[in-house]
Formats: structure tokens, C-alpha cells, sequence
């Protein structure tokens, strides 16, 4: 890699940084919101893109690792009492050991099988939610008490930078991942899995590994759903909930880092510029889709790969 | 190095192969030949773990390699390549090397995620290893390539070079010949006899006779999942019961 | 007849938002000649129906506006759609707390996304609020200072229920179906209580989910309890298919149920007068609609609404707004938030003639109906009534 | 009480097994798991409801013009938007299907947004008592059209000359291509198809589910679990999966709690799934 390759690249990260780190100057606490909301869904698309697009598994249980992080981190809260940065830890681990538990079975049952079994999981945990009520206080939700830092509760911008942290965090730990044996397996099962099994990659732990960390990842984005909204209630996680990481990631582009964020930053964005248009966000939603589909195939990351090559993701590290 | 001795595998009461022996030694090129159907990929399966045979025993270095799952079999250094696609199509020829260090790379889940120091260190040696190997081979230049878009016998380096680069002692080649334009096969052949004298034991799988004769140390026909007859290149050519199976009547 | 009620809304927004431009607004929502209003409701999604009460509250404020306004101040209202989703109701209240910068908020339909902004209000007590339809007594019980519930709470829905169930000469065994949402929820509870007062259980607790489309197993179950009277917490699709079903398998007991359906909607979607003969639903409004005492709100609704259905729904949101509008006048010309909220404190037996019981707000209960009555279809005709009636 | 619930839940069961054999028409001929079934669902009960109150036509004009418009509908979708994604993974033809269902919600919400309108039942009239047990007449008429449907499936595909050639187009498409049958063509007929029978059962059940822009989405899990249970991509299974499913939902409704109605669906899918994925009827195919 020549020097000045690397020196650019390591300006460009530098920029993008100061800039994030100033952007709460200049919003306003809706506006504020909104992005905090991208940034919840950009992790949820990146922990998603890992099972859906890296590994290939046409797995929908997404939504039900969101909501098991959410809950998780919401009753750490209010019933552990928690502070929220152990509630996101429990979230991310509550979403750890649901991922590797559904990938378990996924070891059995593949493509549309898989699809329906996992979203018939997450109507299972939309159900538990509302007849718990003893534990997860049933079909009404709950409020979690707000977070604070040292006292202080956490406003609009406090959360941005822990949001801010965290996503930082995940896409480093996930970059790490793929850019290793570990990721390479994945897309090598996804590729041919005989293939892979014959140049020694253990096919069904990978699998059950790319599951347990697409969980925690997306339980983690669960986690911070519960402080964005300080409200968990029950049909948030349903089927609903599903179709529009699914959307976020294939808009994004399967297999691409920076397309799950893409595509969460312009589907969260969306709905809000269609404010005062009622009614439209559906049609405009799914025109975008197929407009996706036709000329994109490889979404949004995808796109811009192709276009410059510098921006292509290696899953090795020079 | 390799022991096979009468081995059976039974596809649904059709026996595929039966009772199959012959064994492989250290820097032996030895090839199994026969029709569409007589077995050879079957048997290929049976020993790299991908089927599991009836009967009879399979050993590597007088280790029994019955009941242990591909990936483990490839542990021990025994690498195969695949009749059509064995190539990772949508990854580039250096990722499609680097899965085949797979084992090679020593690793923790948690030492890789928080991406400590010597995870990326044990990662870049990996790559430099690959490069290199992608160098011996002569196809450097396709690092960055897509592995789909590339041509039958480009892939086919890809694949060896895939089995080669984390040391296999045993090297199992299925059909690699197919496809390939004649300077292609001319190069393979070259590529196997270097292969032979640095003291791998390769099994090939092949039909094409220039090359099977060429390069053959010794050769097993099999017709119907049964063994007609073992030996020198010339005297297989000249077996009677080859002649009549294989070739039809003269 | 959509796109029209859309239009209608952005028009009776646009007449209010005349004097637009002016200069910056006070941060408080407050100019020289503006009130800004901001209202948000379900004007698309499945419970669209709840865009009706938003329909009254600004066909209320079109007409103070084009009566002269408040103290000299045109009311200038923003309506931001949030189809009952909690997470976009906190989206709609954010911008219109922080970048739309309003006076007041004033909207809800659905229970759950109230209780959605209930912590955004707390963490802003100068803010004042006016709920717009939604009914869980838990938006208001605890109370918190900027939150005003000018609408019976399910706690006073539910004890008029059992209560008027008992009504009934010799009723003991009271069944219950109900959904097992935030909104069946905030029923069941205080008429458990109102039952465990009056030393009574309920005989049969059925759940019937939201979306099902039959009600057999349920309906066995209830007709095996014998019960006396059937208390049935359930919107209106599921109703329909309860009081359909009721009939088919001879369950005679009269069923009682919510505000949240409207009582001539639910006799055209069964469709079979016999299944709705003994349907009583809790009635909001003091008077039926074509109660002559009722024109003038009517007149009010189809002039800045004309293409819009009027039902029981459409005014419900006229009390919530009749309310602001009186304490904004007592507020007096200098306007603050404080003083708003001062005054609507200080409202006592404020009765319009539209709902079912005067409102009453004070600094300890800002659940301001205590009283509501019965409606029921007497041959062909709606009837009010507060006690079981002796024909039956 | 047992008698009633199992009648009544192959009354309800009936409908799952229309919707289930729609969504396995359409499985079979495009192998795509059909996101957008619910949308034809409704969209059929609104193509009866629109031209029976606004234009006054008669129930059975109605019905005969929803049955075309939603077969018309389901070849132009293949035709326009499913047919160009051939060669593309399932998962891009999974999200047209999705891409779809957010369509044609987002119109019907436009025109139909707000009240939520009951359609009469096909045949009204109260209840019929067959001693303790008592039906609708609608719940009789949806038993008998399935039967009929199911009937003539039966008799189309096993014992006509195009029904073989249709089985042989969804088995192995390439084969059939190479001997000369019209595959594409009968692919599009297969979408017609599956759509009219989604529009039927949304006739049928529009009575009780009155009809509304999202009344597809609650339907769309049973269909998936009544095809689990019979099979995938059996027809014969989708009917048995169907109407098994509505006899478990009310006795599990009825014996256990009434909360258990809603979640049998899933309960069915995770557990068929994994103990016996080709399920009652299905072969053994490779599990997707």
C-alpha cells in the first residue's frame, strides 16, 4: 500500500471524526434524535448484514435479538437497577446467547425453512413479552428509568456520543472479525460450503459463532433502543420491526460494512423528510426497494464499490 | 502414507465403490482412472470424509481416518480440490489462498475481535505466506481478481495453490485437467511432477490419457466401483481387461 | 374521501397558519399575534380512525380563530402524524417541542404512544399537555403537573361498566372478554376492583388477540360460565366478530363495552339487529348526535370539515380543545406557560354540553370526567341511559 | 363443546388451507416465499367492496371481477417485476414480495385509510343447527368451496394433459424448458392463479376480519404455518396444514387459554420445522 494511500486514508478517518465530534453543536434535540435513531439502526443493519449477508443464512430473526436486548437492558434497569452502561453489557450478552441458541437449529434448516422458522422465533418473543408480564410488565411496556452519567441524566447529545462510542466500537470489533480467519470462513460457507469444510473451516461452529455475534451486535443496538426511547413496548420488535433491517440492510448492500450504515442512515432519514406527506412513506419505501433491486442489485455499498475500488472491503489486513 | 483397504460405499444398496485397496507413498504421483460412474470421485468423498464408507479401513500415517468430519481430515494435511466449483467464487484468488491457511493462522475469538497485536500480526504473515505462494505459482498478478471471473485453468492454480499453501503433506486432485487448453495441461504437468519431488503424495482423479500417462507413477482403473487392474502406466496400457473395459475391443 | 380529509387538514392548518412569517417566535410558541398549537394523532395506520377527534379539536380552533381569536392571538396549528407508533409519536413530539418550538401540545389517540412521551414530559414540567382521546388512567394517575386528561380514563369506564352491569335486577356472575393489550389492561384492573368492592369475581376471563377472526373457543367458554352480563373490552373488528358470534351460539347476556367504538358503527358492521339488540356502550358525549342541543358543535365539525364522516369519534376531541381555548382566554393577553397551566388548574365544572360529565381539573387530579352514561339501540333509535333499562 | 370446536376450527381451518394453496401455487412455480400474499388477500376483498357500494353491482359481478382483477394482477407482477429477477438470489425475490406488500398498502391506505368497512358475508342468514353443533351458512359455503377447489386441483393436476405438463414445469423447470413447454407462460398462469385464490379467501373472510389496508399481514403467518405443517410445496399438504391448524388453534383456545390461540401458528412452524421439516405431506426435498 503506497504511503500516501495509507496517509489519506488515515486523514479521511481524522476528518470524519472531528466532524462527528462537533455535529451536536449544531443540531437541535429532534434532529439530535433522528441521527441518535440512525445510529441505533446502523449497528442493527451491520449486526444483521453479518448472518443475512456475510454468512449467506436467509435467517429473519433480527428483530427478535433486538427486542431480547432491549428488554434485557431495559429490565436490567428497572428492575436490577442497573446503570445503563452495565444494561448495555447485559444486552449484549442477553443478544449473544439468543444468536448462538438460534444458530443452533439454522445448523438444520436452511433457506426458506430458515426464514420462517426464525420469524415465527420473533412472533414467539412478541408473545413471551405480552404474557410475562410478570417479569417484562406485559403488553403495555415499560419505561426504563432514564440514564444518567455520574447524576447527571442523560440528554439528546449524552446519548449521542455513548451511541456514537458504541457503534465505533462494533464496527472496530466486526471489522476486526471479518478481516480475519474467522470472517473469511464466513463468506467462504456462503461461497461453498463442501468447499470450506475441505479446507478446514468447521462449518457448523462457524456458523454458530457468526449467529452468537450477529446477536450480540444487534442486542447491543437493542440496548441502546431502550435508552434512545426510554420506552420498550412489545409490538415494536414484530414482524414490522423485521421487514424494515431487512430493507435497511439489501438498500444497503449484503456483505458490505458500509452499506449497512448507509442504508440505515437513509431509511431512518426518509420517514422523517416524509413528515408532512402522511401516507407516503410506504409507496416511497417500497419504490426504493425496487429500484434497489432492478439496478442495484449489490445495494448502496455495492454500488460504490464497483465505483471506486480503494473504498473495497478486503476481508484480510495488509 | 495413505492406506486404503477394502473399502465399500454403499449409495442405497447400490455399492458405488467395493472393496477397494491401494495405499500412496510420500512424492508419488498416483492416479485413478475410469469411466463416468465407476467411483472415482465416490472413493475421493469416502477418504476426505464427505461419505462415509460401509466397510474397510482408510488410514493416514496409521491414523484411521474413519468417522472424522472434512475439516478435520484436512487438519492433518491431507487437501483435496473439486471437480467443478471447489473455487470461492465472489472472494479475490489472495482470499480464496488465505481460507486455505485457515488452520495455519493461530487465533482466539476475543485476541481477533479486540484486534490485539499479535492477531494482526499472525493475520499478516498469513498474507504475506499466501502472496508468496500466489508467486510460486506463477499467477501473482490475479490477486485482486474475483476468483469466479477467471478462466478454468487459472482457477485450477488457484485451487492447487489454495491446498498447497498451508503444507499438505497429501494432495488430492479431482479432474483437474478438464477444461484445459493443452499449454494449460503442459503447464499442470509440470506443476505436478514439482509437487511430486518436493515429496507430497498426490492422488489424481483424471480421464485425459496424455496427461495421466505423462505424469503417472502408478495407476488404478476402476470400473464400476471395482479395482481392474494396478500398476506402471505401461502396463495398465497394455492390460487386457483394461483394453476391454475401457477401450472397447480393439 | 381520503384525499379530501387530508386536504381539509392541511387547509384548516393553513388558514390557521396565516401570519406565518412574523418574526422569530418567542421560545415559548407565544408571538404578538400567534398561539402555536401542536397536535399529532393516527392519521394513517390501522387506527386511523383516531384522525376523527383530531378533526374536532381543529374544526374547534378554526372556528375561535375566525370568531376573533384569543385576546388578539390567532391559533396556529401544527399536526404531525404518528399512525400509534410509540417511536414515531416521540419523534413528532421532539420536533415539535425543539424545532417547531409549539406552546402546548395537545394529541394522542392510542394509550401506548402517551405513555411513550410520558417520560419526555416529565423531563420538561413547563411544558404543558392536553391529551387528545387516549384513555389508560395511567397517563394521568400518577399526576404530573403539564399533563391535562380531559377524557373518561379507562378506571371510570370500566367502574360505569360494572356498575351499570349490576344494574341489572339480579346480575352477579359478570364475564369478561378482552384484549391482552396496554389498552385491555387499564380496563380489567379497576374493574377487577370495582367487582372486588361490590364482593364479586368474574366468572370468565377470555382474551380474544387483536387481528383474530374467530372467537369460538372464546365464546364456549363464556357461554359455559352462564353469565349474567358480559363486560367486552375489544375495538371494533373484534366487537363485530364477539357480538356475531355471541348470537350464533345463544349467549343472551347484554353486553357492555367501551368508548373506543362507536355504537351506530358497530350495528351497520354486524349487520344483524338481533346480535346488537342488548349492545350498551359507554357514551362520551352528553347527547346523541342528532340531538337538537348538539347543532352547534355539528355545524362547528362540517364547516371546517365538510367531506368528513360525523361520529361519536369526532367529538371527542372538542373538550380537550373547548378547555385550552377557555384557559388561554383567562390567561389573559401576557401569556405564559405557568399561567396556562395555572388556569386550567383552576378549572372547575367546565361543561361545554359536550361530554358525558363536567370536567374538573385541580393540582391533585388531572383526570378531569369522573361521570359517563350508557348508550343502546332502543327500537331503531340511540338512546342515552344510566341505569340498566326495566324493558331490557 | 369438542364437537363445536373441531367443526367450527375446520370452518376457520378451511381458510388457511385456500390461503396456504395460493401461497404454495405460487411457491411452486417461482420457489419464492410470497411476503405480498396477504396484500392480494386484501386487495381481493376491496375489489368486491368498492364495486359493491360504490358502482352497485350485483355480489356475484362483484365477485367474478375481483377473481380477474387479482389474476390479472398476479401475472403482471410476475410479468413486470418477478420475471426480470429470475437469475437473481431468492433473497432479492423475497424483497420484491416485501417491496410489493408495502405497494399496495400504501394505495389502498390512501384511498381506504381511515374506517375499517365490513363486507357481507357471501351468504347471510343465521345460524344452521346441526344438533349441539351450529354454523353460519358463510362457514358452510367457505368448507364447500374448499372442497371444491381442492377437488378440482385434485382432478386438474393428476388426471389432465396440461396438469402434468404444470407439475412437470414446477418440478424441474430447465427439463420441462428443454421438452418444449412454455414454461414462462405457465409460470405466469400460476401467479394469475395463486393471486385469484388469495383474493378468494379474502372474500371469504372479510366478513369476520372487515376489511382494512393491513387485514393481509395476520393472515400471512397462518398461511406460512399451515404450509410448514402440511409440506412445502405440497399442494395436498397445504390443505390438511390448513385446516389441522384452525382445529389446533380452538382447542388449544378452547382446553388450555385462550391466550395460546394466537402463538399455535408459531408453535407449529419452529417445532414441524425442526423435528420433521418436509412436514405431514411434504417429500423429502432438500430443506430449501
Amino acid at each position: 500500500m503506497a504511503d500516501s494511500c495509507k496517509y489519506k486514508r488515515r486523514l479521511a478517518w481524522l476528518l470524519l471524526f472531528v466532524a462527528l465530534a462537533l455535529l451536536p453543536l449544531g443540531v437541535n434535540n429532534y434532529v439530535q434524535f433522528v441521527i441518535n435513531t440512525m445510529l441505533v439502526y446502523c449497528l442493527a443493519a451491520l449486526g444483521f448484514n453479518i448472518v443475512i449477508g456475510y454468512l449467506g443464512q436467509l435467517a429473519f430473526a433480527n428483530a427478535a435479538f433486538f427486542g431480547i436486548g432491549a428488554y434485557a437492558a431495559g429490565l436490567a434497569m428497572a428492575r436490577l437497577d442497573l446503570a445503563f452502561p452495565l444494561a448495555l453489557a447485559v444486552s449484549a450478552i442477553a443478544g449473544g446467547l439468543a444468536g448462538g441458541l438460534v444458530g443452533m437449529p439454522a445448523l438444520r434448516v436452511r433457506g426458506y425453512y430458515l426464514a420462517i422458522v426464525t420469524l415465527a422465533f420473533g412472533e414467539l418473543m412478541r408473545w413471551f413479552y405480552v404474557h410475562a408480564d410478570g417479569i417484562t410488565y406485559g403488553a403495555g411496556g415499560f419505561s426504563p428509568p432514564p440514564p444518567t452519567w455520574f447524576g447527571a441524566p442523560l440528554n439528546e447529545t449524552g446519548k449521542y456520543y455513548v451511541f456514537l462510542a458504541v457503534l465505533a466500537l462494533g464496527v472496530a470489533a466486526t471489522q476486526h472479525l471479518l478481516k480475519s480467519r474467522i470472517g473469511r470462513a464466513f463468506v467462504a460457507i456462503r461461497n461453498n460450503e463442501p468447499a470450506a469444510a475441505s479446507l478446514g473451516i468447521a462449518v457448523a461452529r462457524s456458523k454458530v459463532v457468526a449467529f452468537a455475534w450477529s446477536g450480540l451486535i444487534v442486542g447491543l443496538a437493542g440496548g441502546l433502543y431502550a435508552l434512545l426511547n426510554g420506552r420498550i413496548s412489545p409490538d415494536t420488535f414484530g414482524l414490522a420491526q423485521m421487514l424494515m433491517h431487512f430493507a435497511i440492510v439489501m438498500i444497503g448492500g449484503l456483505g458490505s460494512l458500509l452499506g449497512s450504515i448507509l442504508g440505515a442512515v437513509l431509511l431512518t432519514g426518509a420517514p422523517e423528510l416524509l413528515r408532512n406527506f402522511p401516507g407516503l412513506e410506504e409507496i416511497v419505501f417500497s419504490l426504493l426497494l425496487m429500484v434497489v433491486l432492478f439496478f442495484m442489485p449489490r445495494g448502496l455499498g455495492g454500488l460504490i464499490a464497483d465505483r471506486i475500488p480503494a473504498v473495497r472491503e478486503r476481508l484480510y489486513r495488509e | 502414507m495413505l492406506q486404503v483397504e477394502n473399502m465399500t460405499v454403499r449409495f442405497a444398496g447400490l455399492s458405488a465403490v467395493s472393496d477397494l485397496s491401494f495405499q500412496v507413498s510420500p512424492g508419488e504421483i498416483f492416479t485413478m482412472m475410469g469411466p463416468n460412474g465407476a467411483g472415482k470421485t465416490t472413493a475421493f468423498n469416502a477418504i476426505t470424509g464427505f461419505v462415509r464408507p460401509a466397510s474397510g479401513t482408510v488410514s493416514y500415517k496409521g491414523v484411521s481416518l474413519l468417522g472424522r468430519s472434512p475439516d478435520q481430515i484436512a487438519g492433518m494435511g491431507i487437501r483435496r480440490t473439486f471437480q467443478n466449483n471447489g473455487i470461492l467464487r465472489e472472494m479475490t484468488v489472495l482470499e480464496n489462498v488465505l481460507t486455505g491457511l485457515e488452520l495455519a493462522i493461530p487465533h482466539t475469538f476475543w485476541r481477533t475481535v479486540a484486534g490485539l497485536p499479535g492477531a494482526r500480526r499472525a493475520e499478516r504473515r498469513a498474507v504475506a505466506q499466501a502472496r508468496e505462494m500466489l508467486a510460486r505459482m506463477g499467477i501473482a498478478d490475479l490477486a485482486e481478481r474475483n476468483a469466479g471471473d477467471l478462466s478454468f485453468g487459472q482457477q485450477r492454480l488457484v485451487e492447487i495453490s489454495r491446498a498447497l499453501v498451508a503444507g499438505a503433506e497429501l494432495i488430492m486432485l479431482d479432474e483437474p485437467a478438464v477444461g484445459l487448453s493443452p499449454s494449460d495441461r503442459h503447464h499442470l504437468a509440470g506443476v505436478l511432477r514439482g509437487l511430486a519431488e518436493s515429496g507430497i503424495a498426490v492422488v489424481l482423479v483424471e480421464h485425459v490419457q496424455d496427461l495421466v500417462m505423462a505424469v503417472s507413477d502408478r495407476i488404478l482403473v476402476l470400473n464400476y466401483g471395482k479395482c481392474l487392474a494396478e500398476g506402471a502406466p505401461d502396463a495398465v496400457r497394455n492390460n487386457q481387461a483394461v483394453l476391454e473395459a475401457y477401450l472397447g475391443h480393439e | 374521501m381520503k384525499r379530501s380529509t387530508l386536504s381539509g387538514l392541511l387547509a384548516a392548518v393553513a388558514i390557521a397558519a396565516m401570519p406565518l412569517a412574523g418574526q422569530a417566535a418567542d421560545t415559548t410558541g407565544v408571538t404578538a399575534d400567534t398561539i402555536r398549537i401542536g397536535m399529532f394523532g393516527p392519521l394513517t395506520g390501522p387506527t386511523a380512525i383516531g384522525s376523527l377527534p383530531l378533526l374536532g379539536a381543529t374544526a374547534i380552533y378554526r372556528h375561535v380563530n375566525e370568531t376573533g381569536g384569543i385576546n388578539g392571538r390567532k391559533l396556529e396549528v401544527l399536526v404531525e402524524d404518528d399512525a400509534c407508533d410509540p417511536n414515531k409519536t416521540i419523534a413528532a413530539t421532539k420536533k415539535l417541542m425543539s424545532q417547531d418550538k409549539v406552546f402546548m401540545i395537545h394529541g394522542g389517540w392510542c394509550s401506548g404512544t402517551v405513555m411513550a412521551i410520558k417520560p419526555e414530559l416529565q423531563r420538561h414540567p413547563e411544558f404543558p399537555y392536553m391529551v387528545l382521546g387516549a384513555a389508560s388512567t395511567a397517563i394521568s394517575t400518577p399526576v404530573q403537573a403539564n399533563i391535562f386528561h380531559p377524557v373518561a380514563t379507562t378506571a371510570t369506564v370500566a367502574r360505569s361498566m360494572v356498575d351499570f352491569a349490576l344494574s341489572k335486577p339480579g346480575a352477579k356472575r359478570i364475564a369478561i372478554i378482552s384484549h391482552s393489550d396496554e389498552w385491555g389492561k387499564s380496563h380489567i384492573e379497576p374493574a377487577l376492583a370495582e367487582l372486588k368492592a361490590r364482593g364479586l369475581e368474574p366468572v370468565e376471563t377470555a382474551y380474544l388477540e387483536r387481528g383474530s377472526t374467530d372467537a369460538t373457543s372464546q365464546l364456549l367458554r363464556l357461554r359455559a360460565a352462564k353469565p349474567d352480563a358480559v363486560l367486552a373490552i375489544l375495538y371494533p373488528p373484534e366487537l363485530t366478530i364477539y357480538l356475531r358470534d355471541a348470537n350464533k351460539y345463544g349467549i343472551k347476556a347484554p353486553t357492555v363495552t367501551t368508548q373506543g367504538v362507536s355504537l351506530e358503527d358497530m350495528v351497520k358492521r354486524v349487520g344483524n339487529p338481533a346480535a346488537t339488540r342488548e349492545l350498551y356502550v359507554f357514551y362520551p358525549l352528553s347527547r346523541t348526535l342528532d340531538d337538537a342541543g348538539f347543532k352547534k358543535w355539528k355545524d362547528i365539525y362540517t364547516a371546517a370539515h365538510p367531506k368528513d364522516p360525523v361520529e361519536t369519534l369526532s367529538f371527542m376531541g372538542m373538550t380537550g380543545a373547548l378547555a385550552v381555548v377557555e384557559a388561554l382566554k383567562r390567561a389573559g393577553p401576557d401569556l405564559t406557560r405557568e399561567k396556562f397551566m395555572a388556569e386550567l388548574d383552576k378549572l372547575r365544572d367546565f361543561d361545554p354540553g359536550i361530554q358525558s360529565g363536567p370536567l374538573t381539573f385541580t393540582p391533585q387530579d388531572h383526570a378531569g370526567i369522573k361521570l359517563g352514561k350508557m348508550i343502546y339501540m332502543k327500537d331503531g333509535k340511540p338512546t342515552i341511559v344510566s341505569a340498566y333499562p326495566a324493558g331490557g | 363443546m369438542l364437537a363445536q370446536l373441531i367443526v367450527s376450527g375446520i370452518a376457520v381451518g378451511c381458510v388457511y388451507a385456500l390461503i396456504a394453496l395460493g401461497m404454495t401455487i405460487l411457491f411452486r412455480s417461482t420457489t419464492v416465499v410470497n411476503f405480498c400474499h396477504g396484500e392480494f388477500f386484501m386487495l381481493g376483498a376491496f375489489a368486491v367492496l368498492v364495486p359493491l357500494q360504490t358502482l352497485g353491482w350485483s355480489y356475484g359481478w362483484c365477485l367474478v371481477f375481483s377473481l380477474g382483477l387479482l389474476f390479472a394482477v398476479g401475472m403482471a407482477v410476475e410479468r413486470g417485476l418477478m420475471r426480470p429477477l429470475q437469475s437473481a438470489p431468492h433473497i432479492s425475490l423475497a424483497m420484491m414480495t416485501v417491496a410489493l406488500s408495502y405497494l399496495f398498502k400504501g394505495i389502498s391506505r390512501f384511498f381506504y385509510g381511515r374506517e375499517v368497512v365490513a363486507l357481507p358475508p357471501l351468504m347471510a342468514g343465521d345460524p344452521v343447527f346441526f344438533g349441539e353443533v351450529v354454523l353460519l351458512p358463510q362457514d358452510m359455503l367457505i368448507m364447500g368451496l374448499v372442497l371444491l377447489v381442492v377437488v378440482a386441483f385434485f382432478v386438474f393436476f393428476q388426471k389432465t394433459e396440461i396438469g402434468k405438463v404444470v407439475e412437470a414445469a414446477s418440478q424441474t423447470p430447465r427439463g420441462a424448458f428443454l421438452s418444449g413447454i412454455n414454461v414462462p407462460l405457465l409460470r405466469n398462469l400460476m401467479w394469475g392463479v395463486g393471486a385469484a385464490m388469495g383474493a378468494l379467501a379474502g372474500i371469504l373472510i372479510a366478513p369476520n376480519t372487515l376489511v382494512y389496508p393491513d387485514m393481509g399481514g395476520h393472515m400471512l403467518v397462518r398461511g406460512f404455518a399451515a404450509m410448514t405443517l402440511g409440506g412445502f410445496g405440497s399442494l395436498p399438504g397445504a390443505v390438511v396444514g390448513g385446516i389441522v391448524l384452525g382445529v389446533f388453534e380452538n382447542l388449544a383456545g378452547g382446553y388450555l387459554s385462550s391466550a395460546l390461540v394466537d402463538i399455535t401458528a408459531y408453535l407449529v412452524i419452529i417445532i414441524v420445522l425442526l423435528i420433521r421439516p418436509q412436514g405431514l405431506l411434504g417429500w423429502r426435498r432438500d430443506r430449501g
